[in-house]
């Protein structure tokens, strides 16, 4: 396991965590490379079953990062992501899912060195936990079949 | 099949030196549905541009994907330069290799492997984008202003002069906001009054401006171009189309005691009553807070018995008016603290321990001692005063962690001022630090010291308290080893952080525009953006941003005019059409919705509506969800949130979004799916 | 009738018994049991957290930790210096897990830092206050300078004071029992302190300015609820006096003792025989010297 | 020279110190001087509270030494005036407490301190021995150690007349317990 490189995903929004890991390359901060950005309007947006997917697909580890409360672009859409990650975090409490693989944290647009902390804390926690190998289990919450609906719908 | 193109930037040494292009390029071209890759040195320049626009016409490609910079940076150029190859530009991504990946990892195949799942993530994006239309939205040509301080006189008269109509909210009875309460400015030092009131005057005047005073904004929908603000015109009691100013209600009135907001609580007024004599408008309001008419059932009633016009009404109501507007300027100003927050300076409790602000009313030839320095216990003109900079300000432990940026210079304006009313006076100022940055400010601050002798010690005052009619004050001169200095004062006067107006936060909320950690609204850009928030078609101008002067909020309302008349000067608007639409289907089912309309709760702009759905004899099949385009702005929210799933939304839509997510890891997948 | 679990402190015991007299006679009035935990010791004092931290928490924390075996939650700290002592040990052991094993492994105790330390004046406003005004038999024609001085109600942080510059708790308690408090401006003005045996004529120096502050604006008599308070401005009266233009000759009482008097208990059970600067009975009959100063509001109706 | 360097950069700094101990970050001070201000010792210290803040600042290993020499942090009092106000939350008495503490450690106790430090010595003592305070014992360690012998005649008859002095002292009846944390808290202290 001493060479093992967890792969890591960050769910961000446009406006705030996007643009802090912007700062983070114009101000030259180094991080560990493990993580992948997936781009979104808005935290609002994110669908808790991306999660999931992404899990279920290879990911060891999960960072959702948007505006600090209050600073929403759309006013409001991060009191929801967090409001549905309260719930959604308890069901996955409730199925035994190490809850401490998903970072759920705030980044602005002017966090550059945070967003960096961020990334680099969350690649030493995943390092320690392990690589995520429990997936199969994740068909017990309808993951694959909820993808397979929706790819069916709107390919 | 997606004839995708890929375009690998080097930026120069910027990615190239870091990342291994060539080797990216190489790995993309074998990704599925990927019909040509290439790398380049510089992409945005125009050899690279053309690059993209002639592979588009040569290999037939259906989307393109340019590896380079942040989208954030040159989406729009390449934006551009697709759609002048004839595909459609919302066909164009970018993945990130610069900002998210050389600039921030160091040169090894890790951040090459990076780069190329980078790439792959947005090729399977852009197989699923789909060709889209700006939105095109009509701009009503008025704006509205709120706030009738300096910044929002500035910025009502250039938006008017420029030709468009303005509405102009103020909700005190009269205009003209802190600068009318000043007595003279610095750094010249001329009478605040002489220069603000013809400007009042003005707006009063333009045929262009229409000036609601007494009114409060009590929501603001729609978006850019297409705003409706609800305003309430709060009941004036007095029929100002009557009213000729006469005044003679206000001599009458027999509520003499009321504090004078505008002498800073230092005078007092009646219940009818015009702020300052130069108010505009210059008619009457009658404060029901207070008129015993209100408050005792119909007792008194002096004011409509002398008024020869008539004009007196107390049956008047409070009115809701809707507007229309294309473009808001928020200029709402500031406050001041008060100096009931300082523990150790007496809990605001000595009289002669007194605001900045009314120290301005002390000073003003308008004033309730016509312009002499008289202390308030007892009108003694104070031989010795004392001035506190930062009083609250870079406090983080009792008042605000910010400097409150005009205190410094309003200070020593205060100490001039005293200094050439009471010769023989002695004026002593506590400072931490004097920050005096503009045009002219440091001369004029060391006129104070040079000329006019006032004495700066630098260091914060631990306590004041009173002790036989003086006011002790205690400090130490850090200059000087903490030399401890005490002061026998007649006066104090405390230079209180400039703060957010109480109730900001709901104003924020209502104009859906962000605020910072203080309550001051937040610009769009803290350098580049700085008029504007961001919620388009929303300005800002002047103190309501952060504590200004008055040629900081001047110019700040003049950018706001000029882009509000950049907004005004096309009939039409374009806009991203990122934005979210519910499934439509045949019959049966007409739609997956259900109904149950939760989304249309969480839209943060209202953009979802109810839709019936109808047979031919108009009899109600359904009620579903619908979106409405022109509000919505694309935040996603009602698409995370919809269970039944029938929302989706351009740009990331779910088939778009799990496809990044599976094309980054894919082998579990392969064996659990 | 109540139980309180009660830590004298070493002082109660000593040059300040007068105070323990009078809190436990007062106490009785108001059928109230203060109960000594049993085999408490010296909280270390400022010599304790001068030289050595670990001990500082330690020595406190023995005596919470005793309370807590003895079932109660919450213990009455007459001494201000004790309280901020107590209270500390209290909120670092809370706050910090580690630091409360080691003190557990150090006391060979095991306990949970749960009991709350609280003061004379808590105590006052929460069990007597409000049975006081039906109670008081003789009213005390005094006008009389509340001093809090520093532990009493600082650093706010940590003792929760509301008007930590400015305390009204003591006044508006010698108000019930028919006094005059005095507007002054030194009432948490440190005395002094700990440096009262080592440095007295800095002591001395610093209760002339809290003398000099409340005799100046008229008052007769002070009242404390600290016993280093106490014996700073009445043991050291005469190193005061050294800096006074005239020499000052008000009493200085407990909050206790003052409550005693009003519900007229003997002088003796109150042991205001004890004091340096005596008092006499007398003093409730001189007029009141009119006030000297006027320029400030009113402090807010207490 | 190049070795110099290496001592330096491994030199413990004060102020880090303080921080690993106390927590409290010197740094947050920016001297606005409002701690000296309200001290109500400030006459008689050689070196003012924001001062003693500064010359920490700056890692001058001089400065340091003579702050841990000054007179001024022995005069303290913990009085928690300058906390309670400074605009910085910056927990002066705290640090004060550290500095004695790593005064003593260091051996640089200033000679005028001998007093003050005597009498807490002597406090503590009567603590380690009756597990209270024993006025009459501290006050006689108090004089073998100052050797002023005659300090307090005054007070001390008037204090045994009005009842305010035992002449035997109260103690603790688990006195082996009160051993146990001295000696627990003194070895742990010496572990630093
Ligand atoms: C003591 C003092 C001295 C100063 N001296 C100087 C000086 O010498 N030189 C200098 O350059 N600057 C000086 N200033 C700064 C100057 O006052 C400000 O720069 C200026 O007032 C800012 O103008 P503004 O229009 O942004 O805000 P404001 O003057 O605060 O005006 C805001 C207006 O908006 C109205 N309003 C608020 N909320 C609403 C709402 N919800 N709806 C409708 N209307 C609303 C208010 O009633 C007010 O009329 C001084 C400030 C102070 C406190
Ligand atoms: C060392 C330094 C660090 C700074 N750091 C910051 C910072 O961190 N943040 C910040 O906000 N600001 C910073 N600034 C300030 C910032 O640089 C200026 O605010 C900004 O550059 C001003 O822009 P400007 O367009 O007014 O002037 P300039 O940047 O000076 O541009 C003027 C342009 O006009 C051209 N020009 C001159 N004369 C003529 C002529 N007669 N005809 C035609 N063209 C002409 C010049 O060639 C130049 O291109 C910094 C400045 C300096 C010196
Ligand atoms: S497109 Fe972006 S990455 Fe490429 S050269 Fe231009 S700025 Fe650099
Ligand atoms: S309301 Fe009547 S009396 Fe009052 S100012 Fe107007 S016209 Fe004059
Ligand atoms: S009715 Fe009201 S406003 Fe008019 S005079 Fe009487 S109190 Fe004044
Ligand atoms: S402008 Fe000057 S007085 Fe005001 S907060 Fe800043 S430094 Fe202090
Ligand atoms: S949440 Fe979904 S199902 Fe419910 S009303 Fe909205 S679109 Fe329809
Ligand atoms: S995406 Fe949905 S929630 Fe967001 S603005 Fe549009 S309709 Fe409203
Ligand atoms: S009051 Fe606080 S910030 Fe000011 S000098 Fe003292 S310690 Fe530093
Ligand atoms: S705690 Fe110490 S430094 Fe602070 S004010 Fe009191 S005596 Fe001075």
């Amino acid at each position: 396991m001493s060479n093992f490189e967890p792969k890591i995903i960050a769910f961000v929004c446009n406006w705030c965590t996007y643009a802090g890991a912007d700062l983070a390359g114009t101000s030259r901060i180094k991080y560990a490379p493990n993580v992948r950005i997936v781009r979104f309007p808005c935290t609002g947006r994110i669908d808790f079953m991306l999660l999931l997917k992404a899990l279920q697909t290879g990911a060891d580890g999960i960072i959702v990062s948007g505006c600090h409360p209050a600073d929403c672009h759309y006013t409001a859409g991060n009191y929801h992501a967090r409001r549905r990650w309260i719930i959604f975090k308890s069901l996955l409490d409730f199925v035994g899912f190490d809850t401490g693989r998903i970072t759920f944290s705030w980044v602005s647009a002017a966090e550059g060195a945070k967003w960096a902390q961020i990334v680099n804390e969350t690649v030493d926690k995943i390092r320690d936990l392990g690589p995520y190998t429990d997936y199969s289990n994740l068909n017990k919450l309808g993951v694959g079949t909820i993808t397979e609906v929706l790819n069916a719908r709107t390919a | 099949m997606s004839r995708i193109g890929v375009f690998i930037c080097h930026c120069g040494e910027n990615i190239g030196g870091t990342v291994d292009c060539e080797k990216v390029a190489e790995t993309a071209a074998k990704y599925p549905g990927v019909a040509y890759s290439v790398d380049y040195k510089y992409m945005c320049s125009d050899p690279g541009q053309n690059m993209i626009k002639d592979a588009i016409k040569e290999h037939k490609l259906t989307g393109v994907v340019v590896a380079a910079c942040s989208p954030r940076m040159h989406e729009p150029t390449f934006r551009k330069a697709v759609s002048e190859a004839g595909i459609n530009p919302f066909l164009c991504e970018m993945a990130n290799l610069r900002e998210h990946c050389s600039w921030v990892h160091l040169k090894d195949d890790s951040t090459t492997e990076k780069a190329e799942e980078l790439v792959k993530v947005l090729v399977e994006k852009v197989k699923r984008n789909q060709p889209l239309e700006p939105i095109k939205v009509p701009v009503t040509k008025t704006a509205l202003v709120l706030g009738g301080g300096i910044a929002g006189i500035q910025a009502a008269l250039d938006i008017a002069n420029s030709g468009h109509k303005v509405i102009m909210i103020e909700k005190s009875p009269s205009i003209g906001g802190h600068m009318s309460q000043l007595s003279e400015t610095f750094p010249t030092l001329d009478c605040s009054q002489c220069i603000l009131t013809p400007r009042m005057v003005e707006v009063a005047q333009h045929p262009n401006i229409t000036l609601y005073t007494y009114a409060e904004l009590v929501g603001l929908d729609g978006f850019i171009g297409n705003f409706q603000a609800s305003i309430k015109l709060k009941a004036k009691s007095i029929d100002h189309d009557i009213c000729n100013g006469c005044g003679d209600c206000i001599a009458k009135c027999p509520i003499k005691k009321i504090p004078d907001e505008f002498n800073a609580g230092l005078g007092t007024r009646t219940a009818v009553y015009v702020p300052f004599p130069q108010a505009v408008p210059n008619k009457p309001v009658i404060d029901r807070e207070n008129c015993t008419y209100f408050t005792r059932d119909g007792k008194c009633g002096l004011c409509a018995k002398v008024c020869t016009k008539g004009a007196i009404d107390y049956s008047q109501k409070d009115e809701i008016i809707t507007i229309d507007v294309g473009a808001v300027v928020v200029a709402t100003g500031f406050d001041i603290k008060g100096t009931d927050f300082f523990p150790e300076y007496g809990y605001g409790r000595y009289k002669d321990v007194i605001t900045g602000l009314q120290f301005e009313r002390l000073a003003s030839a308008s004033g309730p001692t016509l312009g002499e320095i008289k202390r308030p216990s007892d009108g003694k003109v104070p031989q010795n005063i004392v001035f506190i900079a930062c009083a609250g300000s870079r406090d983080p432990a009792k008042g605000i962690e910010y400097c409150s940026k005009i205190c410094c210079m309003y200070t020593a304006k205060h100490a001039m001022l005293y200094k050439h009313k009471v010769h023989q006076g002695k004026a002593s100022v506590f400072y931490m630090d004097i920050r005096a940055g503009g045009k002219m400010y440091e001369e004029f601050v060391r006129r104070a010291i040079e000329e006019d002798d006032v004495n700066y010690i630098r260091g914060r005052v631990s306590r004041i308290y009173e002790k036989n009619g003086k006011l002790i004050v205690k400090g130490v001169d850090t200059l000087l080893d903490a030399y401890p200095v005490e002061i026998e004062a007649d006066m104090v006067v405390l230079a209180t952080a400039g703060i957010a107006n109480e109730g900001s936060e709901e104003l924020a909320q209502s104009l859906h525009i962000s605020y910072d950690q203080h309550n001051f609204f937040a610009e769009a850009h803290p350098k580049l953006k700085p008029v504007e928030t961001n919620t388009a078609g929303i300005m800002l101008a002047g103190a309501c941003q952060s504590p200004k002067d008055i040629p900081d909020s001047v110019s700040q309302a003049s950018g706001a005019a000029v882009k509000v008349a950049a907004l005004f000067s096309k009939d039409e608007l374009t806009r991203d059409p990122l934005i979210a639409y519910v499934n439509r289907c045949g019959p049966p089912t007409y739609s997956t919705c259900v109904g149950c309309f939760l989304c249309v709760s969480v839209c943060p702009y209202l953009a979802i509506e109810k839709e019936q759905i109808k047979d031919r004899n108009g009899n109600l099949i359904k009620e579903v969800a619908k979106i409405n385009p022109g509000l919505c702005q694309g935040c996603g929210t009602c698409v995370a949130l919809c269970r039944s799933k029938s929302i989706d939304i351009y740009g990331y839509s779910h088939s778009q979004v799990f496809a990044e997510v599976m094309a980054l890891f894919n082998e579990r997948s392969l064996e659990n799916v | 009738m109540i139980k309180i679990a009660y830590f004298p402190g070493c002082s109660l015991e000593g040059s300040s018994k007068e105070y323990n007299e009078s809190l436990l006679a007062v106490s009785k009035e108001f059928e109230i049991q203060l109960e000594e935990v049993h085999d408490w010791n010296c909280c270390g004092a400022t010599a304790a957290h001068n030289l050595n931290k670990v001990l500082s928490i330690s020595l406190p924390a023995r005596t919470l930790a005793l309370a807590e075996k003895q079932g109660f939650s919450e213990i009455l700290v007459p001494c201000a210096a004790c309280y901020s002592r107590l209270l500390t040990a209290y909120n670092e052991l809370n706050k910090d897990a580690a630091l409360l094993e080691k003190v557990k492994e150090i006391l060979e105790i095991d306990f949970s830092a749960k009991v709350k330390p609280f003061t004379v004046i808590d105590f006052i406003q929460k069990h007597i206050q409000p049975k006081l005004k039906e109670k008081v038999k003789k009213p005390l024609n005094a006008k009389i300078a509340c001093y809090y001085g520093c532990l009493l109600v600082r650093p706010p942080k940590l003792v929760e004071v509301e008007r930590y510059e400015d305390p009204l708790m003591m006044e508006s308690i010698v108000k019930e029992l028919g006094a005059t408090p005095l507007d002054w401006a030194f009432k948490t003005e440190c005395c002094g302190a700990g440096l009262s045996v080592s440095r007295t004529s800095t002591v001395g120096k610093l209760c002339s300015k809290i003398l000099d502050d409340a005799l100046s604006r008229g008052a007769t008599m002070f009242a404390v609820a600290c016993p280093m308070c106490q014996s700073n401005l009445d043991m050291r009266r005469r190193n005061a006096n050294v800096f006074l233009n005239e020499k000052a000759d008000a009493p200085v009482l407990f909050i206790t003792q003052l409550i005693g008097l009003a519900l007229g208990l003997d002088k003796k059970e109150l042991g205001l025989q004890r004091h340096f600067v005596p008092f006499n009975l007398e003093i409730f009959d001189k007029p009141i010297p009119k006030e000297t100063l006027g320029k400030s509001k009113k402090v807010e109706e207490v | 020279m190049h070795d110099q360097n290496i001592v330096e950069a491994l030199r413990p700094v004060l102020k880090h110190k303080v921080k690993e101990n106390t927590e409290e970050d010197i740094m947050l001070c920016y001297q606005c001087g409002k701690c000296s201000a309200g001290c109500p010792l400030i006459d008689e210290m050689d070196i003012a509270p924001n001062q003693i803040l500064r010359m920490l600042q700056t890692e001058i290993p001089e400065l340091e030494e003579k702050v841990l020499k000054s007179l001024a942090i022995w005069l303290c009092l913990a009085c928690e005036q300058c906390y309670s106000r400074c605009p910085k939350d910056v927990d002066l008495p705290k640090i004060m407490d550290y500095l004695r503490a790593e005064s003593i450690r260091r051996d640089l106790v200033n000679p005028k301190a001998k007093e003050i430090l005597a009498f807490h010595k002597s406090f503590l003592d009567s603590v380690r021995l009756t597990g209270k305070l024993y006025e009459i014992g501290l006050i006689a360690g108090y004089k073998m150690r100052t050797m002023h012998l005659l300090q307090d005649v005054n007070v001390a008859p008037t204090m045994y007349f009005n009842g305010k002095l035992n002449l035997f002292p109260s103690q603790v009846k688990n006195k082996k317990a009160i051993k146990r944390i001295f000696e627990k808290a003194l070895r742990e202290e010496e572990n630093k």
